[in-house]
């Protein structure tokens, strides 16, 4: 059942992905980008996450997705647009393509990287209870990292006050 | 009390930088050669304890460079060879600053004022050179005093040349000073002390590296590539003969009597470890003498007056480490000290002839100012006797006793080639007198001429007319080019022909007390065969060995003995013999300039068409410049226009060190032609450093 | 049929960043560029998550809830700056982001 | 109280919370005062700056770590938080004739510097890949926007709009890699995977992990073929903040990268697989390649600039190379005499940016090398100053930059590196020649059309006398700082255990 689940789940979420590189409309991509990062979400229920998910769900695909719809319907460009006249060759077609090559290195590498463990190498801590547990994520948050917490809220201030200094029209 | 020498020069360069605009030229001018007079005055006394007590000074300012066992102190020392040294640069320096006041009284208040805080702030730099008790310190004055010659070049920074000069001289003396680093921090990964004495006594505690190319060979190449570039040797001599482009006092102060001596300095200063290096020592030699001989061929038909003795000073350099290479450190310091006399007075004896003539510094143009320059004529005639090493003027007995060392010494590393080597001095000894005979009858014999074919004006070079991103030269080739040479300011006052007016009494004492220095300075250095005492090499023999006292603190030393200087004594009949040689070149060397340029002109003309092909060689300075260009310039130029620089125009640049200024600057440009300003094209680069470095591991 | 390890987690997780990495790469659009960086993000999340389940170790899903939050406050600057972008240019076109070169 | 904390853990953190505080204060002021007063606000932000820096005297000498082992309290840390409140110090006092020039709003400018600081000194004290990362997004997010905060100029949008598409792409390589090392070790924390970790673990995946977290801090760093941000961000950013982040970015940075790598992956240094030209594989031969590609194209690119800010740029790239070099040699001595170096050059860098921002005029952006003609004429002052910063940023003696140049190229060569100090001194003697040009275009005085005088603001002044004196001053008593190096990079790697896993 769980590997049928995360086959479909890992389906929806890379075609989707797919599909938000490929797309010419900025507007299909936020949806399909929403699609991928629900089914995202779904494997953080598999994987006995579920306070990820609901975070992935509530924020990432609720907050910030929506930010970015509004965003992309506030600036109304809808579509790609075509290449500048080239200043040089590294711009232009032969850029992506280069982009493209490394891009597809890097996959290579990364499959000869994974190719050369085994499946069942990752450590395990047979003794420590299960993870799933909110209580569990929120005492950790609370006790063992509340200062990078309290530190992200300053974080979270700065991007407010950045977020209104660069976007406030001038008077 | 030590501390003092450099720092009075320093302050007048504060005084001068700071507020000299708002001086007057007398306020501004007196002050430098005050504090130089001072700080002469305090050197004497320093040396005066040094000479009756008989060993060094130092005084420790503070420590500079700490960290755990390693320390290096910020200290000064004064031991027998910085004595010569301090008495040189702030005695031949208080002169020349005494010369500049009336030679640079065109200028305006602010580039007066600017003047004398650069040479100020050089003879600062210069004597913490001198003084510096460890490597550090030593660069200290080493960088400054290349800073300071580079701003002086340039002084006319609008003047075309004199900004390429400048350039150039920066340029190779960053090379040399590659080698002196690298040299310094290879003394220090090995013997965990820069101090001069403790390298001495390291360097002593091991076995001369007579076949072996061991670390203390390494250094002292090393260090020996700073020295060619700091003093004009083989390959990087180059930018001297450019530097003229400079002031004359000038060059009369720092590429003549002071700056360009530093590398022999450094070597005689770092005396007990060249001598355990003796593949370095034969190095030396081999390279100082082929300098003093391509630099006197060179000499022999150059027809500027300063290129000339930029020439000269280059082949003396040689002889000085030509000695150096002999172990005849002495000798070498010695012939140092006499030619700091003799060639500052040539030089500044050229600056009045070119004072006179409004700028001219072509020899074709001169000619008869024997009358109107009398004062300028015999000063200048003495100077030339001396560097001509007619007895008994100073530059006969340190060049003797370079040339005598030369012929006597023990064979380095069993190659005995010093009879050739002492030759080759031989040849140059008679080049030298003939071409400054040369130079005194064509400048100052004969009648007045303007024979010199008008200069070719060069077109206007163009900035390489780059597409898109502005593509400024190097250093100077961007500035506005305002043409204001020294010629076209002293033009305005029309000294033309009729009324040529000798030096103005501050540019004539200083002739005069050089004058009388370079008749009296060898005789603290009459050798023994001929009755004299040689005090000079006496007093200087114990800044070459391990310091006794210094050996004494380090009793698990063992003390290798240096390789004995000859002894003196043995061989006084060779001695006057070989002195008799060379006092008979001198006269043929003399003879030869009188029958050519003064007695029989056609002939000299002759013989330039006879050899014609020679005297092209010589004059073009065996196209040596041209020669770097072909070989780096060109294939560089050719690879880089050939395709991957396509658009970019490559500037007309000649010379060698431009050809690496070159390449350097395609280089650059590349780089610059990656920046497109894309977004994609920065985080391909920033993948493809992730790639690759992720490729190399897996490859391997 | 085999069990779900780390190790699948892992390949759909590199192969989400590759195509994050693919999109910034070839794509002109600021906010499509900005997308897959998000995507990129998205992949880390996945690693952390697999890796907390398979270490029964709750700081990897504590690292994925920071992992959001600095998401969420890029995503603000980000859109923030694409906006002032925009208001200058009025365009989205990365390649039109030319005057700082060379 | 919080769970997390004990009552000495706000004893240690008293510098944070007075810039966190402060930040906020002036956040406040902003709207509370009126216009007239927008002066205030610099001094102000400077005050909280000199707090933070008396709030940080507990914390000398000591070697702890707090809030849950999550945050080290040590001398590598202090050095840093001292460096970070110069620079921010130094940054503040250049910027008001700039801001009101720019027709910037102070406000939110000197919070946001005020914010960066603050991630900056999470990083210098993080001992856990989540602290380092919060506080380099804090950074990071906080430069995004002083980059791009002159709205209405072309030039500092596009930089912003750079930095922050290249640096949210480094940040996903950093996250990749760190959850990577996550998995490899169970923790986040870098003294359980520097005791987990041993050469060979993990296969090819360590390697993987490591390289792409060398990606993201040499993006910081701006480390070639990472650093391509760099010119175009420094030049398009407001001047003071192209400071700031050419010092205390860089400086940041480096302290994450010697925390991850120096104390949280020392066993990969040289993984045992194998050696490559002669050195053991592993970081060590990835910082020396890096090294030795940064300093040279960083130099050579610098070569034929003709905007200062681009130039300055380059040159901190270059610059980035040398402190490599005392990475790679790695022993204490090399720690330390990176750490001297940066400190050095945060000085040198901060005033000849100090005499950039003082160029600008009401119509000139003063960042062409063109500009700086006749400065000596007319502020002899400024002229010198910039000649003693060029000189020292090429590493002549006796200014400041030759003790840190010697000091990195010494440590290289007794770790056995001598090609690679061979290689920066090399590119040092190149690099003096573009230092000398802007040198070159001070001097020229333009008789004929004197440049319009301006004049210097009282706090620009403060800040080239502060940096002139102690550019000058380490060059020649250096002994202060050299000690104090020393002692930081030895407590590096030697925190107490909390036994918390």
């Amino acid at each position: 059942m769980d590997v049928i689940a995360f086959y479909i789940f890992a389906a929806i979420a890379v075609v989707a992905s797919v599909l938000v590189v490929g797309q010419k409309n900025p507007m299909h991509s936020v949806m399909l980008l929403i699609t991928s990062f629900g089914a995202l979400a779904g494997l953080y229920v598999l994987l006995d996450a579920p306070f990820t998910a609901v975070t992935q769900i509530i924020i990432y695909a609720g907050a910030i997705m929506v930010l970015f719809l509004f965003v992309v319907m506030l600036l109304n460009v809808p579509r790609e647009e075509p290449a500048p006249p080239a200043v040089s060759a590294l711009l232009g077609p032969t850029g992506i393509r280069i982009g493209v090559i490394l891009s597809l290195l890097l996959g290579a590498e990364i499959v000869w990287a994974l190719s050369r463990i085994g499946l069942g190498w990752f450590p395990q801590d047979p003794a420590a209870a299960s993870v799933s547990s909110v209580a569990l994520i929120g005492a950790s948050l609370f006790t063992r990292h509340a200062f990078a917490f309290e530190a992200t809220s300053v974080l979270i201030l700065v991007a407010m006050i950045g977020a209104v200094v660069l976007a406030r029209r001038e008077h | 009390m030590l501390v003092l020498i450099p720092l009075l020069p320093f302050a007048g360069f504060v005084i001068n930088a700071f507020v000299g605009r708002r001086l007057s030229k007398t306020v501004s001018g007196g002050l430098a050669c005050l504090v130089m007079v001072a700080a002469f005055l305090v050197a004497a006394i320093t040396g005066w304890t040094v000479i009756s007590g008989g060993h060094a000074i130092e005084q420790t300012l503070f420590t500079w460079l700490p960290s755990g066992d390693l320390q290096i102190p910020f200290a000064l020392r004064v031991d027998p060879l910085a004595t010569v040294m301090i008495l040189v640069v702030t005695g031949i320096g208080a002169l020349i600053h005494v010369y500049s006041i009336g030679y640079m009284h065109e200028e305006t208040d602010g580039e007066y004022a600017r003047y004398f805080s650069y040479l100020n702030l050089f003879a600062s730099f210069m004597l913490v050179l001198v003084l510096g008790a460890n490597f550090p310190v030593m660069f200290i004055g080493w960088e400054g005093v290349g800073l300071c010659s580079y701003l002086l070049i340039g002084f006319w920074f609008r003047k075309k040349p004199a900004a390429d000069a400048g350039k150039k001289a920066f340029v190779v003396n960053r090379i040399g000073d590659f080698g002196f680093i690298l040299g310094m921090l290879l003394l220090f990964a090995s013997f965990h002390t820069l101090d001069f004495q403790g390298v001495a006594l390291a360097a002593a505690a091991r076995a001369p590296e007579t076949a072996t190319f061991g670390l203390m060979t390494a250094a002292t190449l090393l260090l020996f590539l700073g020295a060619t570039g700091k003093s004009a040797q083989i390959p990087l001599y180059v930018w001297l003969p450019d530097a003229m482009e400079g002031p004359t006092p000038v060059s009369a102060l720092i590429h003549a009597a002071t700056m360009v001596t530093a590398g022999v300095y450094m070597i005689a200063r770092n005396a007990v470890l060249f001598s355990h290096a003796p593949t370095t020592l034969a190095v030396v030699a081999g390279i100082g003498v082929a300098t003093a001989l391509m630099a006197g061929t060179i000499g022999l038909v150059q027809n500027d007056i300063k290129r000339v003795l930029a020439y000269s000073t280059v082949s003396q350099l040689g002889y000085m480490f030509l000695a150096m290479g002999m172990g005849a450190y002495a000798a070498g310091i010695f012939h140092l000290y006499t030619h700091a006399f003799f060639k500052a007075l040539l030089f500044l004896g050229s600056g009045a002839v070119i004072h006179a003539l409004a700028g001219e510094q072509d020899l074709r143009n001169m000619g008869g100012l024997k009358k109107a320059l009398p004062v300028t004529y015999w000063t200048f005639l003495t100077g030339a006797i001396a560097i001509a090493g007619v007895p008994p003027l100073s530059g006969f007995f340190s060049k003797d006793e370079i040339l005598f060392r030369t012929f006597t010494g023990t064979a380095v590393n069993g190659w005995n080639g010093r009879p050739l080597l002492w030759l080759i001095g031989i040849v140059t000894s008679l080049l030298t007198a003939t071409y400054m005979f040369r130079l005194v009858f064509m400048a100052f014999h004969g009648e007045r001429r303007h024979d010199a074919p008008a200069a070719p004006v060069r077109p206007e070079e163009e900035e390489p007319g780059a597409p898109v991103p502005p593509l400024p030269g190097p250093v100077y080739s961007d500035l506005p080019a305002v043409d204001r040479t020294h010629g076209a300011t002293h033009a305005s006052h029309a000294h033309e022909g009729a009324h040529l007016h000798d030096a103005p009494p501050s540019m004539a004492i200083p002739l005069i007390v050089l004058a009388i220095g370079s008749i009296v300075a060898g005789f603290i250095g009459v050798p023994h065969a001929i009755w004299g005492s040689n005090r000079i090499e006496t007093f200087l023999d114990p800044s070459f060995e391990v310091s006794r006292e210094a050996a004494a603190t380090e009793p698990g030393a063992p003390l290798v003995d240096v390789p004995p200087a000859a002894e003196p004594h043995e061989d006084t009949g060779r001695e006057l013999t070989l002195m008799a040689v060379s006092t008979g070149i001198a006269f043929a060397g003399i003879g030869i300039a009188m029958y050519f340029w003064l007695r029989n002109r056609a002939a000299s003309d002759r013989m330039a068409r006879r050899f014609a092909a020679l005297h092209r060689l010589l004059l073009n300075k065996y196209y040596v410049d041209e020669i770097y260009d072909a070989a780096v310039v060109q294939p560089i130029r050719l690879l880089s226009t050939s395709g991957l620089w396509k658009g970019v125009d490559v500037g007309i640049i000649d010379g060698a060190v431009n050809g690496v200024g070159l390449s350097v600057g395609a280089g650059s440009r590349g780089l610059r032609r990656a920046q497109t300003g894309s977004v994609r094209t920065y985080a391909a680069s920033l993948f493809l450093g992730v790639v690759l470095i992720l490729g190399w591991y897996l490859w391997r | 049929m085999t069990p779900i390890t780390p190790y699948h987690y892992l390949v759909l997780s590199a192969a989400l960043f590759m195509l994050g990495v693919i999109g910034v790469m070839t794509r002109r659009n600021i906010i499509i560029i900005f997308m897959s960086i998000e995507l990129m993000l998205n992949a880390v999340n996945i690693n952390l998550a697999a890796f907390s389940q398979q270490l029964h170790n709750a700081v990897g899903q504590v690292f994925a809830i920071f992992v959001v939050a600095v998401a969420a406050a890029e995503a603000a600057i980000g859109l923030g700056i694409i906006l002032a972008f925009y208001r200058n240019k009025e365009t989205l076109n990365i390649d039109e982001m030319n005057i700082l070169r060379w | 109280m919080p769970p997390g904390f004990s009552s000495s853990d706000f004893y240690y953190l008293m510098p944070e919370l007075v810039i966190t505080a402060g930040a906020l204060l002036v956040l406040a002021l902003d709207v509370l005062l009126p216009r007239a007063w927008e002066r205030v606000l610099s001094w102000v932000t400077v005050a909280v700056i000199l707090g933070a820096g008396l709030a940080l005297v507990p914390s000398a000498g000591q070697n702890l770590t707090i809030a849950r082992d999550l945050v080290a309290i040590d001398g590598f840390a202090t050095f840093f938080k001292v460096l970070f409140l110069v620079a921010a110090a130094l940054t503040v006092l250049m910027s008001p004739r700039y801001l009101t020039l720019e027709n910037v709003h102070p406000g939110e400018y000197y919070f946001l510097v005020l914010c960066a600081t603050l991630g900056m000194m999470f990083m210098a004290g993080g001992v856990d890949l989540i602290t380092l990362f919060i506080g380099l997004e804090t950074m990071a997010v906080s430069f995004y926007v002083l980059t791009g905060i002159i709205r209405p100029n072309k030039r500092s949008n596009e930089a912003a709009i750079k930095y922050f598409v290249l640096g949210a792409f480094s940040l996903g390589l950093l996250l990749y890699g760190m959850s990577i090392l996550y998995g490899l070790t169970g923790s986040t924390h870098l003294r359980v995977i520097a005791t987990s970790l041993v050469a060979g673990d993990g296969g090819l995946l360590l390697p993987f992990a490591v390289m792409l977290l060398v990606a993201g801090i040499g993006f910081k760093i701006a480390a070639v073929p990472f650093h391509m941000w760099a010119p175009d961000v420094y030049e398009g950013a407001p001047t003071p903040i192209t400071a700031f982040l050419s010092v205390g970015s860089k400086a940041a940075s480096f302290a994450m990268l010697l925390r991850i790598f120096v104390a949280g992956l020392p066993a990969f240094r040289a993984d045992g697989l194998g050696t490559a030209w002669g050195q053991p594989f592993g970081w060590g031969a990835f910082f020396y390649v890096l090294a030795v590609v940064t300093m040279t194209v960083g130099n050579l690119a610098a070569l034929t600039q003709g905007n200062i800010k681009r130039l300055l740029a380059y040159s901190s790239i270059a610059h980035a190379g040398y402190i490599l070099i005392g990475i790679v040699a790695g022993s204490t001595r090399g720690v330390s005499a990176a750490l001297v170096y940066l400190m050095i050059y945060a000085f040198m860098q901060l005033g000849a940016f100090a005499v950039v921002v003082m160029l600008r005029r009401k119509d000139i952006i003063g960042d062409e090398l063109k500009d700086l003609t006749g400065l000596y004429a007319t502020h002899p002052g400024a002229a010198i100053a910039m000649l003693v910063f060029m000189l020292s940023l090429g590493g002549i003696p006796p200014t400041a930059g030759f003790m840190g140049k010697f000091w990195v190229f010494g440590a290289a060569i007794d770790a056995g590196y001598v090609w690679l100090a061979v290689i920066g001194v090399l590119n040092s003697a190149v690099s003096l020649y573009y230092y000398i040009r802007i040198v070159v275009f001070m001097w020229i005085s333009e008789e004929e059309e004197k440049s319009a005088a301006f004049g210097i603001s009282p706090a620009v002044a403060t800040v080239l006398a502060v940096t002139l004196a102690m550019t000058v001053l380490l060059g020649i008593y250096p002994r202060l700082l050299f000690d104090f190096a020393q002692a930081s990079a030895a407590s590096l790697g030697s925190v107490p255990s909390l036994g918390l896993r």
